[in-house]
């Protein structure tokens, strides 16, 4: 297996706040690598200067051997590095099958003033790929009117939409009722490796973690702490003292 | 309140979606009957800064209106105003001038204060073939650049109503060697400074131009510019602002002492001598864009004349300013074109074309003397200008030490154009200005 | 039948209405060239409104269109070739002044449009030899498609041709509004980020949108130059930018026939109005505009479609 | 460029003198339209409106002072009673009437709101008080005017215009900026000016705070006016051309920026005098392009805060 990014030293601080204090962090190619740690620990700030929407105060970021790090946000997903969001940035004033086609557009090409949208091709693509995520029923209700567990889903389809070939999901499952969260999370998982996809996800839930992840990276202060295989990570009682308590308390 | 407004509102959609309704070939081209009431469409400026004439030329026609109908009417038949903002733009202008005509089925237009709405009327009048009458817009360059076979222009226009004071000014106060000038950034202030300089080149060659400023159009502050004249102490400036800019500059140099150190020349102070009071100071020169002032020092009729200035403040509270006289000079054109069309026509009422025949070379009198329209329709008409005096019977600066210019003196011969005829004159012009009138008591 | 249908047909019925009015008021054939090149331009005002942007200087355009004309008459005295100049000429500087602003939102877009509008209205004001300044520009008499037309023949093809325009530019915002670009541009207003983390550039998207809006204005500036054939800086003042989105909330930007519907209503109200109450005719039309804001938010079209809607359902 | 300024020297500190005094009436108007966007959010065309009914009211209750027999000193305050009257009255009446039922309304709707309310004062403004110029000069004419050495010359100032609005402007600035940050009262403005949403989520009452701010704007609208009308004539389409330039400090200030709206009238209406002085012709551009100029470098404006948008 190979490094399909490589983060080297990332520094970036907010004021007095470390959010980034020398990040080292390797993602293999096809693994689920499962991000955990207490809030402010810097988790979200990693997937932001991944994907473009902050620039590090240093260190470099290698994307499949070429170095990413700072560019914009738009150059960063057309080479292939998509993310969903903790809270659901959706088009409100869309229905959920438009969301889907727009971010079909965004992959094949948005620059066509003469065919509708919801051309046949895309409609049946957005359709199959909510049925996939169970929003089939869905498919003609606008975005604002959906349920917060419905929106998360809506979320991460359109970032599946794009075909990433690494996808980084910022706690997919808040939000999602605990009675659907496992089925949501098996399919989710599903449709990721049959495309083959690299996933990075922030995850409060330890069962979701040790059910999906391959690897388990533990976040505090900015700096990664410990990094292995589940099993191995959430036993080991420093972080079940120190990042696991506190997840159950908060 | 409301249900009145609501009312009028109704029937006047109603009416309107009733001639929309109606076919307007019905009543195309009937033989010419004498109509139930004589309309006249009014353009004018209603809202915006030039309101402030606009407002004063509506008063103006619908007191003359109603003094028209108390005598009869024109030709026995009543007349009846329809009056259009000039203020919103060319585009609804030319609408309701067309609508005027073609709808409301008016007889006359009295086009514009504004140049830029003239211009945009007076072809489009040709073209509907409707006698426009342009009753206060002051751009020499409609007769000169075309010729019009149904507009007339009831006053004088740019050309004369600069060069007078020029020569005004050379004759009173003959040893000025520097002048800068402050006009607002349109048409208007444009050209009256291009045909004073042009003159002025022509008339006394080596007058140094210090400064040159046209602040913003609707501009309410002129500290900068008074700053800048204050500190390059010209002998005179020069300023053909008007309505509450002109105001404003007045009172501004005013405060400032600007008026201790140059001599004014103020073309169209007349429409602000009563506004700015004591504000003015004597000694200064002041135009009114024609032959009018309510202290005419000879007029032709003097109750004629004081009794339009009687009417007019009982019904506005003000003095007559220039609009007024030239809404005035407006009717008188129409009323003497009209009866010199009937008897032409043998007594019948005449058509348009019959109307707009009688108009080149018309007679006709103005509020103060008797003006002629020439065959290319521009109206010869005097020039009046004074030096501002303060008395015991008026609040305000008045004029004395008044020129009354006779048009032949200081227009533009027909066919000619303005700019071309200014640089032929020569400094002895100045010789032919007649002597100047003491103002009475 | 669906609304998509029940449109066509209305845009259909109402070029037939216009074109009963024109034929049965001579005055009024006038008037509603003009509101018809208007309601082309707050076209081009409503796909930015789409994006949430208002500009308030896209008199801008329409007074670039009007002195295109204005200035190339002389030498191209055909309204066939007039036109597509005019249109030329306002996409490029739509695409050069596009560029620049493109980067802003909301109150800075607005803003900086109607500073260039302001900008530019100096200029008409300032260059007043080769403008005159207020006083303005005369068109002269134009050959259309190298015929020489009296007036009233002239006067109809101009309505013609501004009804055509109107019809196909209506058709075009159509299909755009349906097309990835045009959905694109709502995505804009709601979720413009999301756009960028799907590689999408909200920049051009909006570009492109700010150029087709340029041109269309600049064709109703060179339409409204060809029917009023006197051109003035007024066209670019401030206020006329403000009327085009007056008229685009009036006649409701849900669909394309709104801004039609808008402005022909805008035009005949300011027509009443004026002819009611000559000095009075703004505060009747802020009445109405505040009527409508307050009352029927979707505008005139807003209520047509649904009551259409409601027949439908019934 | 040294032979320049030795030889333009004076003419420049001149131009820097007129530009403070235009400044301060710039800084008055602006201050208050930046201030009722910053926590309404709306972009009020109407504000235009406002300046001219100070103006006009102003010019009203001097003369009736003036008339009811006061001395001329009186005019001075008649103008800050004219302006917080039409301030306290017009304010609460357009606040609770209109803007109250449109703030969950897009932008767009907002502004035309007020564009509609201003077509519609613009005509009551004339019904009341007619189309003839109005001036009311007696504050300008009282406080005289003081020499101002140039070279061997003098130039006569207005001690008003030099001086008082100057200081108001600047007692204006201290006094908001005071206002605002000490204040119980100014904190919960500045409070909703900067996250609306976390503001009414710690229990502020956000409606409370609009109809105050709104009040607020309106009487430094209206004061801007009332200062203006000693040095100038008032005719109707003053509140018009008010508000453009308005906007334009308002979009190079920053939204809500206080500081920023001075910087910028200062920038204004110091460039405006320099022009007036040495390129008349660029006058009328100055304030677009010190906007542009401006936006270009700091698109959020000069002291604008880059809004992050959280994801």
């Amino acid at each position: 297996m190979t490094a399909l990014l490589e983060a080297r030293g990332l520094r970036l601080a907010f004021g007095g706040v470390k959010a980034a204090d020398g990040i080292d962090l390797a993602v293999m190619r096809a693994e689920f690598l499962a991000i955990i740690g207490p809030n402010g620990a810097g988790k979200t700030t990693f997937i932001n200067m991944v994907t473009g929407y902050l620039r590090p105060q240093g260190g470099t970021i290698t994307y499949e051997g070429a170095e990413i790090t700072g560019r914009r946000p738009r150059e960063i997903v057309r080479r292939g590095i998509a993310r969903s969001f903790q809270l659901p940035q959706l088009f409100s004033e869309h229905t959920v099958e438009e969301n889907a086609a727009l971010a079909i557009a965004a992959r094949q090409g948005i620059w066509s003033p003469f065919v509708p949208l919801l051309r046949p091709a895309w409609r049946d693509e957005a359709r199959e790929l909510l049925d996939r995520f169970g929003l089939l029923p869905l498919a003609t209700r606008r975005a604002d009117a959906l349920n917060e567990g419905t929106r998360k889903l809506a979320d991460i389809a359109m970032a599946v939409a794009l075909k990433p070939r690494l996808l980084l999901m910022d706690e997919p499952t808040s939000g999602v009722s605990a009675s659907e969260k496992m089925a949501v999370v098996e399919t989710l998982a599903r449709v990721l490796r049959e495309a083959g996809v690299t996933a990075v996800f922030v995850e409060h839930d330890m069962d979701v973690v040790a059910r999906f992840a391959d690897r388990v990276a533990v976040w505090s202060q900015g700096r990664i702490v410990a990094l292995g295989p589940p099993a191995q990570i959430l036993a080991d009682p420093v972080v079940q003292r120190e990042v696991i308590g506190i997840e159950r308390h908060a | 309140m409301p249900l009145p407004f609501q009312l009028t509102r109704r029937t006047a959609l109603a009416a309107g979606f009733g001639s929309v309704l109606l076919p307007a070939s019905l009543s195309a081209q009937a033989p010419v009957q004498r109509p139930s009431e004589l309309k006249i469409g009014v353009t004018t400026f209603l809202s915006g800064p030039a309101s402030v004439f606009g407002v004063p030329g509506r008063n103006a026609a619908e007191m003359l209106a109603e003094e028209i109908n108390r005598e009869g009417g024109i030709g026995g038949v009543p007349v009846r105003l329809f009056f259009v903002d000039e203020a919103p733009g060319i585009d609804h202008l030319v609408g309701e001038f067309r609508r005027l005509v073609q709808n409301e089925r008016v007889d006359v237009m009295f086009a514009s204060i504004s140049s830029g709405s003239c211009l945009a009327c007076t072809p489009l009048g040709e073209e509907l073939r409707k006698v426009t009458v342009l009753w206060d817009c002051g751009t020499q360059r409609i007769f000169e650049e075309r010729r019009y076979q149904y507009a007339f222009r009831t006053q004088a226009n740019a050309t004369p109503e600069i060069l007078a004071p020029l020569l005004y000014l050379m004759k009173t106060k003959p040893d000025f060697r520097t002048v800068a000038v402050l006009n607002q950034d349109y048409a208007w202030g444009r050209d009256s400074w291009e045909i004073w300089k042009t003159a002025m080149d022509a008339l006394k060659p080596g007058t140094r131009v210090v400064a040159e400023l046209f602040p913003r159009f609707g501009a309410t502050d002129f500290s900068a510019e008074v700053t800048r004249l204050l500190a390059l102490r010209p002998d005179v400036i020069l300023s053909t602002s008007w309505g509450g800019e002109l105001d404003t500059f007045i009172r501004q140099a005013a405060e400032r002492r600007l008026f201790e150190r140059s001599t004014f020349v103020l073309p169209l102070a007349e429409s602000s001598l009563e506004r700015v009071g004591r504000s003015l100071p004597a000694g200064h020169i002041v135009g009114s864009r024609g032959d009018h002032w309510h202290q005419h020092p000879r007029p032709a009729n003097p109750q004629a004349l004081q009794r339009f200035v009687e009417n007019y403040r009982r019904r506005a509270d003000a003095y007559p300013i220039y609009p007024t006289y030239h809404m005035a000079q407006a009717f008188s054109a129409l009323r003497a074109a009209h009866a010199k069309a009937m008897q032409a026509n043998g007594g019948n009422w005449p058509s348009d074309a019959q109307l707009a025949a009688a108009f080149p070379g018309l007679e006709f009198d103005s509020p103060t003397s008797r003006m002629r329209i020439r065959e290319d329709g521009q109206g010869l008409e005097p020039q009046l200008i004074g030096t501002t005096v303060h008395t015991d019977r008026f609040p305000f600066a008045v004029m004395d030490k008044m020129v009354i210019f006779p048009p032949d003196l200081v227009t533009t011969p027909a066919g000619q154009n303005s700019v071309a005829w200014l640089r032929t004159l020569t400094p002895d012009m100045v010789n032919r200005v007649p002597d100047p009138i003491s103002a009475a008591g | 039948m669906t609304l998509r249908r029940i449109e066509l047909l209305l845009a259909l019925l109402g070029a037939g209405a216009l074109v009963l009015a024109a034929m049965t008021t001579p005055w009024l054939k006038f008037v509603l060239t003009i509101a018809l090149a208007k309601g082309i331009a707050v076209l081009g005002i409503m796909l930015l409104l789409r994006a949430g942007q208002v500009s308030f200087g896209h008199a801008l355009y329409v007074a670039l269109g009007a002195y295109a004309v204005a200035f190339l008459a002389p030498v191209l005295p055909d309204a066939a070739l007039l036109l597509p100049a005019a249109a030329l000429t306002t996409a490029v500087v739509g695409t050069l002044i596009g560029l620049f602003v493109s980067r802003y939102r909301e109150i800075f877009f607005g803003m900086l449009n109607l500073a260039l509008s302001m900008v530019f209205y100096s200029m008409l004001e300032k260059f007043y030899h080769y403008t005159k300044g207020t006083d303005g520009i005369r068109v002269p008499p134009l050959t259309v498609a190298g015929l020489e037309l009296d007036r009233v023949t002239h006067e109809w093809t101009i309505f013609g041709i501004a009804l055509a325009l109107a019809l196909g530019f209506g058709a075009f915002a159509r299909v755009y509004l349906a097309s990835p670009m045009g959905q694109a541009l709502t995505a804009i207003k709601t979720r413009e980020t999301r756009l960028d983390f799907m590689g999408v550039s909200a920049r051009s998207v909006l570009l492109a949108a700010y150029v087709l809006s340029a041109t269309m204005a600049g064709c109703a500036g060179a339409l409204i130059a060809m029917a009023t054939r006197h051109v003035t800086p007024l066209l670019s003042y401030w206020t006329a930018s403000g009327e085009l989105v007056f008229i685009a909330i009036l006649g409701g930007a849900g669909g394309v026939l709104g801004p039609f519907l808008g402005a022909v209503t805008y035009e005949l109200v300011r027509v009443y109005a004026a002819a009611t109450v000559a000095d009075m005719w703004q505060m009747i039309l802020g009445a109405v505009l505040l009527l409508v804001i307050l009352f029927a938010r979707g505008g005139i079209w807003g209520l047509l479609a649904l009551r259409l809607q409601r027949r439908g359902a019934a | 460029m040294g032979n320049w300024f030795t030889e333009n020297g004076p003419l420049l500190g001149l131009a820097l003198l007129d530009g403070i005094a235009s400044a301060a009436l710039i800084f008055m108007v602006a201050v208050g339209l930046n201030l009722v966007f910053g926590v309404l959010r709306v972009l009020n065309v109407a504000h235009g409106s406002l300046f001219a009914i100070g103006a006009y009211a102003a010019a009203s209750v001097g003369f009736f002072a003036a008339s009811a027999g006061l001395p001329a000193w009186a005019s001075l305050p008649a103008l800050l009673f004219a302006a917080m009257l039409v301030g306290l009255v017009l304010g609460p009446l357009i606040e609770r009437l209109l803007l109250r039922r449109i703030y969950d309304e897009e932008p767009v709707l907002q502004l035309l709101v007020t564009f509609a309310l201003f077509m519609i004062l613009e005509d009551a403004q004339k019904l009341v008080w007619g189309v003839q110029p109005v001036s009311f000069s007696t504050p300008v004419s009282l406080m005289g005017t003081v020499d101002v050495p140039f070279g061997t010359d003098v130039i006569p100032y207005n001690t008003y215009q030099v001086i008082l609005l100057p200081a108001v402007a600047v007692v204006t600035l201290v006094g908001l900026a005071i206002f605002l940050r000490r204040t119980l009262t100014g904190r919960v403005i500045l409070a909703v000016t900067m996250d609306r949403e976390a503001a009414t989520a710690m229990g502020i009452d956000a409606r409370k705070v609009f109809l105050l701010t709104f009040t607020f704007g309106a009487m430094l609208a209206a004061l801007g006016g009332a200062l203006s009308t000693p040095t100038s004539s008032l005719v109707p389409g003053i509140g018009a051309s008010t508000i453009v330039l308005s906007f334009a400090v308002v979009a190079t200030a920053g939204l809500g920026q206080i500081e920023g709206a001075a910087l910028t009238a200062l920038m204004i209406g110091i460039g405006r005098s320099i022009a007036v002085t040495f390129y008349p012709e660029l006058e009328v551009v100055v304030p677009y392009i010190i906007m542009v100029a401006v936006l270009l470098v700091r698109p959020q404006g000069l002291f604008g805060v880059v809004e992050t948008r959280r994801v």
